[in-house]
C-alpha cells in the first residue's frame, strides 16, 4: 500500500464503501470517547489524512500490550486503524530480523524524520545497560535515538507510561518510564496492564484525525478515556453508596453482584475506561466478572498494598504498633504518674503551716 | 519519592508513628491523672459517690434547661459537630474497614449519601463554631493558640475527607493521602491538647458526680 | 508576715490531685460556665468566666503534672506563674466567686470548677493575696472565736433575752444531750430570734439539746479564705466541745458555708471521721416532721418562695427537706424558675460578704436574684442561711423591692401547734 | 409509563441495577420532542454509559420493536431497528466477527447510514455503466 494514499483512499482501495467508512467513523468516534455528533468531522478529517509512519519499540515488557492490540485475526475497526498506519518497525510483528530490522527502523526514521509517531511499550532499564538490549543497542540509547526524530510518543502500557512491573519495589533494573527519560517531545501515556485496545487505537485515531495529541490529564493520559474513575462509572456503584458489599468471593453479596470495595477494589483511585468501554468488544470488565479492580492504569499499582486489601486499610501493621504503644504508654504513664504523686505527697509533707500571721506578705 | 511511595509512606510508617504518639500519649496522660490519686473522703456519705459518678457520666451529655436557653447556639452546634464527626468517623465503610483491619472489630456502615450529608452538616457546624468562637466575647477571651489549632486539626480531616470522597481539588489518590495525613496530624496533636477531653471527660464527670453523689446531690 | 509566691505555688502543687488534673485536661474552653455564673451574666465581663479564674492554677498543673509541661519547663519554654499574676487574680478568686457551684453543674465535660476555686484559694492565701476583709475575719475567728468578734458574753446576753421572750430554758453545756446546736455570729447578732425558734421547736419535739460555751461558732473563715490548717483548728474546737459534752449529733444552723464546713469538709480537715453526726437544722426539722414530732396549727397564707442557699442545697444535698417543710408551712408556695440545685446564688457567699471591696459587685450581681423574684412576685422570701438573708435584704433594699426575707426555721416556729 | 418503569428498573433476581435505564428513556423522550419541534436529530452512544449485566437488554425491551428493521452489510453487519416509538432507532454495528463495535440510539426520521451515499451511488453508476457497455 502506498504511503502517499490518504486514509480515505486506502480504505476505498480495500473495497470499503462510503457507508462502511461512515460506520467506521461512527465506531471510531465512540472509541475516541467523542460525542457521536463528531462522526462527520472525523470522516472529513480521515478522508484527507495521510497515513503516518509508526515505529514501535518494545523494551522491558511482556508483549501483553501488543497482544491486547493484535489478538484479533479479522479486520476489526482497531485493526483497520492499525492497517491504515504505516507500521515501519515492530520487532515482534515484523518479518524482518536482526540487521535488516534495524535497517528498516533507521530507514523509516530518516525518511520521516520529525514526522513519525513513536510507540513504546515496556520500561527502560537505567541500571546496567546490558539488562535489556536489541541488536546490541541498549534500550536507553535506542529510545533516545528514535525519540529524537519523533513527532510524538505514545507510551503504551503501564511499563512505558510509569515503569510498571519492572519498576516495582525494589526495581532491580532501575526501570524508568519514557517520560522519565524524554522531556522534549509530546508524550501520550496509555497506561493499563494491558491498556484497552480501543484506547490505544483511539489515541492513534485522534492523532490521525486532528493531527494533534488529545487533551491529557496530569499523568499524561488522554482525558477522553481516563477522565473518570472506574468507581464513578461502575455499574456496582449504587451498592457502594447503599453500603452493600461482598465480604468474600463466594458469599451472597458476591453472588448478588454487590460492591467489591472490601475485597480490595482499587476502582475509586483508578482512572480508566474499563467500566464503559469494557473488554473483549464490550463484553465485560474485571468487576463485572466479579474481581476487584487492581488499579493497573495507575503509577506503581504493583506497590499500592495488597490487591485484596481494601483501599482504606493501612499498609503497616497498626495493631502491633498500637499494642506496643499501649504497653509503652502504660509503663511511661505509671512512671510519670508515680512521679506526680510523689511530688504531690512531698509538697504535702513539706507544707509550711500557714497561721493567721502568715496571711500577709513578708518583706 | 513518587506519589505512590509518598502515599504508601503516609499509609504505612507515618501512620505507625502517628499511632505510636497517639496511643502512648493518650495512655500516659490518662495514667498521669489517675495515678495522682486523691485523698479518701472522711465525711459520712449521704448518697453513693460511685452511683453519682456513673450517673453524671451519662447525665452531663444533656444540658440543663437554663444553659440550653442561654447558650442555644453553642449547645446545638456543639452537638451537631460532635455527632457528625463521630458518625463520619465510625460509620463510613472505608473507615470501618480500617478499624476491622487494625482492631479486628467491625459494625454495619451507613449509606454513603448519609455520610456525605453528615459531613457537609458537620463542616458547616465546625465553621459556625469557629465564627462563634471568634465573635462570642467569652469564647474569644478564653481562646488561645491551642483552641484554634485544635479546631484546625479537627476540621482538616473532615474537609480533606469530603474532598477525597468527591474527587475534587487534587486527584483522588493525592487527596486521600492528604486526608490520611490530616488524620495523622490530628492524632499527633491529640495527646498534647484539649482533644484529650475525649477521654478525660469521663474521669472529670465521674469525679464531679462522685463528689456530689456522696452529698446526695444529683448532678 | 511570711506569705510568699513560693509558698503559694507550693500550696497549689499540693492541692492538685486526680480530679483537678482530670478537670484541667478536659476543659475545651466552650465558655458555657460563664452563662452559669451570675458574676458574668450580670456584668457581661468575660474575665468573670469561672474557668478563667483558675488560670494560674491551670498553668501550675500543666507545668508540674503533665509530661509535655514538665518537658517544656525543663527546656525553659514555659512561663512561670508570677506574684503579680496571683495578685491580679485576687479579685477574681475572692470577690467574684461565691463558691456557689452553679458552674460545676453545667460544665459539659463535668468539671467541678468550684472545687478547684476552693483549692486555688489555698495558694492565694499562702502567697499573701487574700482580701483584707477575709484576713481580718479569719484572725477574729481564730483569736476571738467568731469572724465578727462575737464573744461568749454577747451570746449569753442574747440567750437571756430569748429565755425571757419564750419562757423556755436554753440549755448550755449540758453533758450527754442528743444534739449540740451551733450558731453563726450573724444569727447571734442579727437574728437572735433563730435561737428562740429552735428552742421552741425542739422543746415541743422533746429533743434534748444544748449549746456549748466553748464552741458555738459554726462558720469557718479558714475555708472561705482557703487555709486548711486554720479551718481545721476551727473545726477541731467544735469536735472537742462535742466530745466533751458527749453529744450524738451536731446541728448546723441556718448558714450555708457553716454546713459545708462542718458537714462535708470537717472530717477531712481534722483527718478523721467524726464520732457524732452532723445535721443541718432543716434536715433535723424534716426528720421531726416525718416522725410526727413537728406539728403546726396554722399555715402561712401569703405567697412564699424559697431561696436555696448554695451550700445547703447544690453543694450540701439538703434539697428536698426544705421543700417538704415549705409545703407544710405554706399554703401558697411557688418555686422560682431554676430552683433547687440549679438555684442562683444571692451573690454574697464564699466569703464575699466579709470582703468590703466586693460590696458594689455583690449588689450589682444581685440583679440575677431580682429577676428570679420578679418572675414569681412573692409576698415574702424564705431562706435558710443568715448570710443569704442579710444580703437578700441589702439587695432588695437597693433595688427598691418590698419583699420581707424570712427564715424557714423561724417561720415554722411561728406556726407550731400548742397541744 | 408505569409499565416501562417496571421493565426498566425491576431487575430479575441476581441482576444489577445502575438506575441508568430510566434516564436514557427520558433523554430519548426529550430528543423526540426536539425532533418534532425543531427537526434536530440526536445520537446517544450507549457505550459511554455504565450498564450492568442485563441492563442493555432491559433497555431494548423497554424500547420494543416497531415497524422497520434494516440489516446492512458494510464493513461487517449492522442492525438498525425502529423501536415501538417511531423516530427512535436502535443501531448496532458489528465487525466481521459479529462482535459489537458500536451501539447507539438515534432519534431521527431515518438514520443517515441507511441512505445511499452519493459517493457509493457514483461508484455504482460507474459499475452499471461498465456492465452495460
Amino acid at each position: 500500500m502506498s504511503k502517499d494514499l490518504t486514509i480515505g483512499e486506502a480504505l476505498r482501495q480495500r473495497g470499503v464503501s462510503r457507508r462502511g467508512f461512515l460506520k467506521f467513523c461512527a465506531a471510531t468516534a465512540s472509541m475516541m470517547a467523542l460525542p457521536p455528533g463528531m462522526a462527520p468531522v472525523i470522516a472529513a478529517a480521515l478522508e484527507k489524512a495521510r497515513r503516518p509512519s509508526v515505529i514501535w519499540l518494545s523494551f522491558q515488557e511482556c508483549t501483553g500490550c501488543t497482544e491486547s492490540l493484535t489478538r484479533s485475526h479479522s479486520p476489526t475497526v482497531e485493526g483497520l486503524i492499525f492497517d491504515t498506519i504505516s507500521l515501519d518497525y515492530h520487532h515482534t510483528l515484523q518479518a524482518a530480523a536482526g540487521d535488516a530490522a534495524e535497517a528498516a527502523r533507521v530507514a523509516a526514521m530518516e525518511e520521516n524524520y520529525g514526522n513519525y509517531i513513536l510507540v513504546v511499550d515496556g520500561s527502560i532499564p537505567t541500571g546496567n545497560p546490558g539488562f535489556s538490549t536489541i541488536a546490541g543497542i541498549s534500550n536507553l540509547d535506542m529510545l533516545r535515538e528514535t525519540a529524537a526524530g519523533a513527532a510524538a510518543i505514545v507510551s503504551v502500557g503501564t511499563c512505558a507510561a510509569y515503569g510498571g512491573i519492572p519498576h516495582a519495589n525494589p526495581n532491580p533494573t532501575g526501570a524508568a518510564s519514557v517520560s522519565d527519560l524524554v522531556s522534549d517531545k509530546p508524550i501520550i501515556n496509555v497506561p493499563g496492564c494491558p491498556p484497552i485496545p480501543v484506547v490505544i487505537t483511539g489515541v492513534l485515531a485522534h492523532y490521525l484525525t486532528f493531527g494533534t495529541i488529545p487533551e491529557l490529564d496530569d499523568l499524561g493520559r488522554p482525558r477522553a478515556h481516563y477522565g473518570q474513575s472506574i468507581h464513578d462509572r461502575c455499574y456496582r456503584r449504587p451498592f457502594y453508596d447503599k453500603g452493600l458489599f461482598a465480604e468474600t468471593f463466594d458469599d451472597e453479596g458476591a453472588k448478588k453482584g454487590w460492591c467489591l470495595y472490601k475485597l480490595g477494589c482499587k476502582g475509586p483511585t483508578t482512572y480508566n475506561a474499563c467500566a464503559t468501554t469494557k473488554w473483549n468488544e464490550g463484553t465485560s470488565f474485571p468487576i463485572e466478572s466479579g474481581h476487584p479492580c487492581l488499579g493497573c492504569s495507575e503509577p506503581d499499582f504493583w506497590d499500592g498494598g495488597g490487591f485484596y486489601k481494601a483501599l482504606s486499610t493501612p499498609t503497616a501493621d497498626i495493631t502491633r504498633t498500637a499494642v506496643y504503644a499501649v504497653g509503652a504508654g502504660a509503663a511511661a504513664g505509671i512512671a510519670l504518674g508515680a512521679m506526680n504523686r510523689t511530688k504531690q505527697k512531698r509538697m504535702a509533707k513539706e507544707h509550711e503551716k500557714v497561721t493567721i500571721d502568715d496571711l500577709e506578705k513578708g518583706d | 519519592m513518587s506519589e505512590i511511595e509518598l502515599f504508601n509512606w503516609i499509609r504505612g510508617p507515618a501512620l505507625q508513628i502517628a499511632t505510636l504518639i497517639f496511643v502512648v500519649g493518650v495512655v500516659v496522660r490518662i495514667l498521669e491523672v489517675l495515678v495522682l490519686g486523691r485523698k479518701q473522703d472522711l465525711s459520712e456519705a449521704r448518697g453513693s459517690g460511685v452511683a453519682g459518678g456513673l450517673r453524671t457520666i451519662i447525665s452531663r451529655m444533656f444540658p440543663d434547661r437554663g444553659t440550653l436557653q442561654r447558650s442555644t447556639f453553642n449547645v446545638i452546634a456543639g452537638y451537631v459537630f460532635h455527632v457528625g464527626f463521630l458518625v463520619t468517623l465510625l460509620f463510613y465503610t472505608p473507615h470501618i474497614l480500617l478499624f476491622r483491619d487494625s482492631l479486628g472489630v467491625s459494625w454495619p456502615a451507613l449509606p454513603t449519601p448519609v455520610i456525605d450529608a453528615t459531613a457537609v452538616v458537620t463542616l458547616i457546624a465546625l465553621i459556625a463554631v469557629l465564627v462563634h468562637r471568634i465573635q462570642h466575647k467569652v469564647m474569644r477571651f478564653l481562646s488561645g493558640f491551642q483552641d484554634y489549632l485544635v479546631w484546625l486539626v479537627t476540621f482538616l480531616p473532615l474537609l480533606t475527607g469530603y474532598f477525597a470522597f468527591h474527587r475534587v481539588v487534587l486527584d483522588p489518590q493525592a487527596m486521600i493521602a492528604v486526608h490520611i495525613l490530616s488524620v495523622e496530624l490530628f492524632m499527633v496533636v491529640f495527646p498534647f491538647t484539649k482533644l484529650m477531653h475525649t477521654f478525660t471527660l469521663f474521669m472529670a464527670r465521674y469525679y464531679n458526680g462522685h463528689i456530689a453523689g456522696r452529698r446526695g446531690v444529683k448532678t | 508576715m511570711s506569705a510568699s509566691l513560693e509558698k503559694g505555688i507550693h500550696a497549689l502543687k499540693e492541692q492538685i490531685n486526680a480530679p483537678v488534673a482530670s478537670f484541667f485536661s478536659s476543659c475545651v474552653r466552650c465558655g458555657l460556665c460563664a452563662e452559669a455564673c451570675l458574676f458574668f451574666t450580670e456584668t457581661g465581663n468575660p474575665k468573670y468566666t469561672p474557668i478563667h479564674k483558675l488560670e494560674p492554677m491551670r498553668r501550675v498543673w500543666q507545668q508540674e503534672y503533665t509530661f509535655w509541661g514538665r518537658f517544656a519547663k525543663a527546656l525553659g519554654l514555659s512561663k512561670p506563674v508570677t506574684d503579680k499574676e496571683l495578685g491580679d487574680w485576687e479579685t477574681l478568686v475572692y470577690d467574684s466567686c461565691t463558691l456557689c457551684g452553679r458552674c460545676s453543674m453545667v460544665c459539659p465535660v463535668g468539671n467541678d470548677i468550684t472545687y478547684m476555686i476552693r483549692k486555688m484559694r489555698e495558694g492565694m492565701a499562702a502567697s499573701g493575696h487574700a482580701p483584707e476583709g477575709l484576713v481580718g475575719a479569719t484572725k477574729l475567728a481564730v483569736t476571738v472565736g467568731s469572724p465578727m468578734g462575737v464573744k461568749l458574753p454577747a451570746l449569753q446576753a442574747q440567750i437571756r433575752q430569748v429565755e425571757a421572750e419564750t419562757g423556755l430554758k436554753v440549755p448550755v453545756n449540758v453533758e450527754g444531750a442528743d444534739y449540740m446546736l451551733l450558731l453563726s455570729s450573724m444569727e447571734i447578732m442579727n437574728f437572735p430570734e433563730f435561737i428562740g425558734a429552735v428552742a421552741k421547736i425542739l422543746d415541743k419535739a422533746k429533743v434534748s439539746w444544748t449549746i456549748s460555751s466553748e464552741a458555738f461558732e459554726a462558720t469557718n473563715s479558714g475555708i472561705q479564705i482557703g487555709v486548711s490548717e486554720i479551718a481545721a483548728e476551727l473545726v477541731q474546737r467544735i469536735v472537742d466541745a462535742a466530745d466533751k459534752l458527749k453529744v450524738k449529733n451536731v446541728i448546723s444552723p441556718e448558714c450555708g458555708h457553716a454546713y459545708m464546713a462542718i458537714r462535708w469538709e470537717g472530717p477531712n480537715l481534722v483527718g478523721k471521721p467524726f464520732s457524732f453526726r452532723v445535721v443541718h437544722v432543716l434536715e433535723l426539722l424534716d426528720e421531726l416532721r416525718a416522725d410526727g414530732r413537728l406539728k403546726l396549727s396554722s399555715k402561712e397564707t401569703q405567697r412564699l418562695t424559697y431561696h436555696d442557699p448554695c451550700q445547703v442545697s447544690r453543694r450540701g444535698g439538703v434539697v428536698d427537706q426544705p421543700r417538704r417543710l415549705m409545703d407544710m408551712v405554706a399554703e401558697n408556695f411557688d418555686e422560682m424558675p431554676e430552683s433547687g440545685t440549679m438555684n442562683w446564688c444571692c451573690g454574697a457567699g464564699g466569703g464575699v460578704s466579709s470582703n468590703e471591696r466586693a460590696d458594689d459587685l455583690r449588689l450589682q450581681v444581685f440583679k440575677r436574684k431580682k429577676a428570679q423574684l420578679e418572675a414569681v412576685k412573692p409576698d415574702a422570701l424564705v431562706s435558710a442561711c443568715s448570710n443569704c438573708r442579710i444580703h437578700l435584704e441589702d439587695g432588695l433594699e437597693k433595688y427598691g423591692m418590698d419583699i420581707p426575707v424570712l427564715s424557714l426555721t423561724e417561720t415554722i416556729a411561728e406556726h407550731l401547734a400548742d397541744e | 409509563m408505569d409499565e416501562i418503569a417496571h421493565t426498566a428498573t425491576c431487575a430479575s433476581p441476581g441482576e444489577v441495577v445502575t438506575g441508568n435505564v430510566m434516564p436514557i428513556l427520558h433523554q430519548v423522550r426529550h430528543a423526540l420532542h426536539d425532533l418534532l419541534e425543531t427537526g434536530k436529530s440526536e445520537v446517544i452512544d450507549l457505550r459511554s454509559i455504565p450498564m450492568g449485566p442485563g441492563e442493555e437488554g432491559r433497555l431494548a425491551e423497554a424500547l420494543g420493536k416497531g415497524e422497520v428493521e434494516v440489516r446492512m452489510s458494510a464493513l461487517g453487519p449492522s442492525e438498525i431497528i425502529e423501536t415501538r416509538y417511531p423516530g427512535v432507532w436502535l443501531v448496532t454495528h458489528f465487525n466481521n466477527d459479529n462482535e459489537i463495535i458500536g451501539k447507539f440510539i438515534e432519534i431521527c426520521a431515518i438514520p443517515g447510514l441507511v441512505m445511499a451515499q452519493d459517493e457509493d451511488i457514483r461508484a455504482g453508476l460507474v459499475q452499471l455503466n461498465e456492465q452495460l457497455t
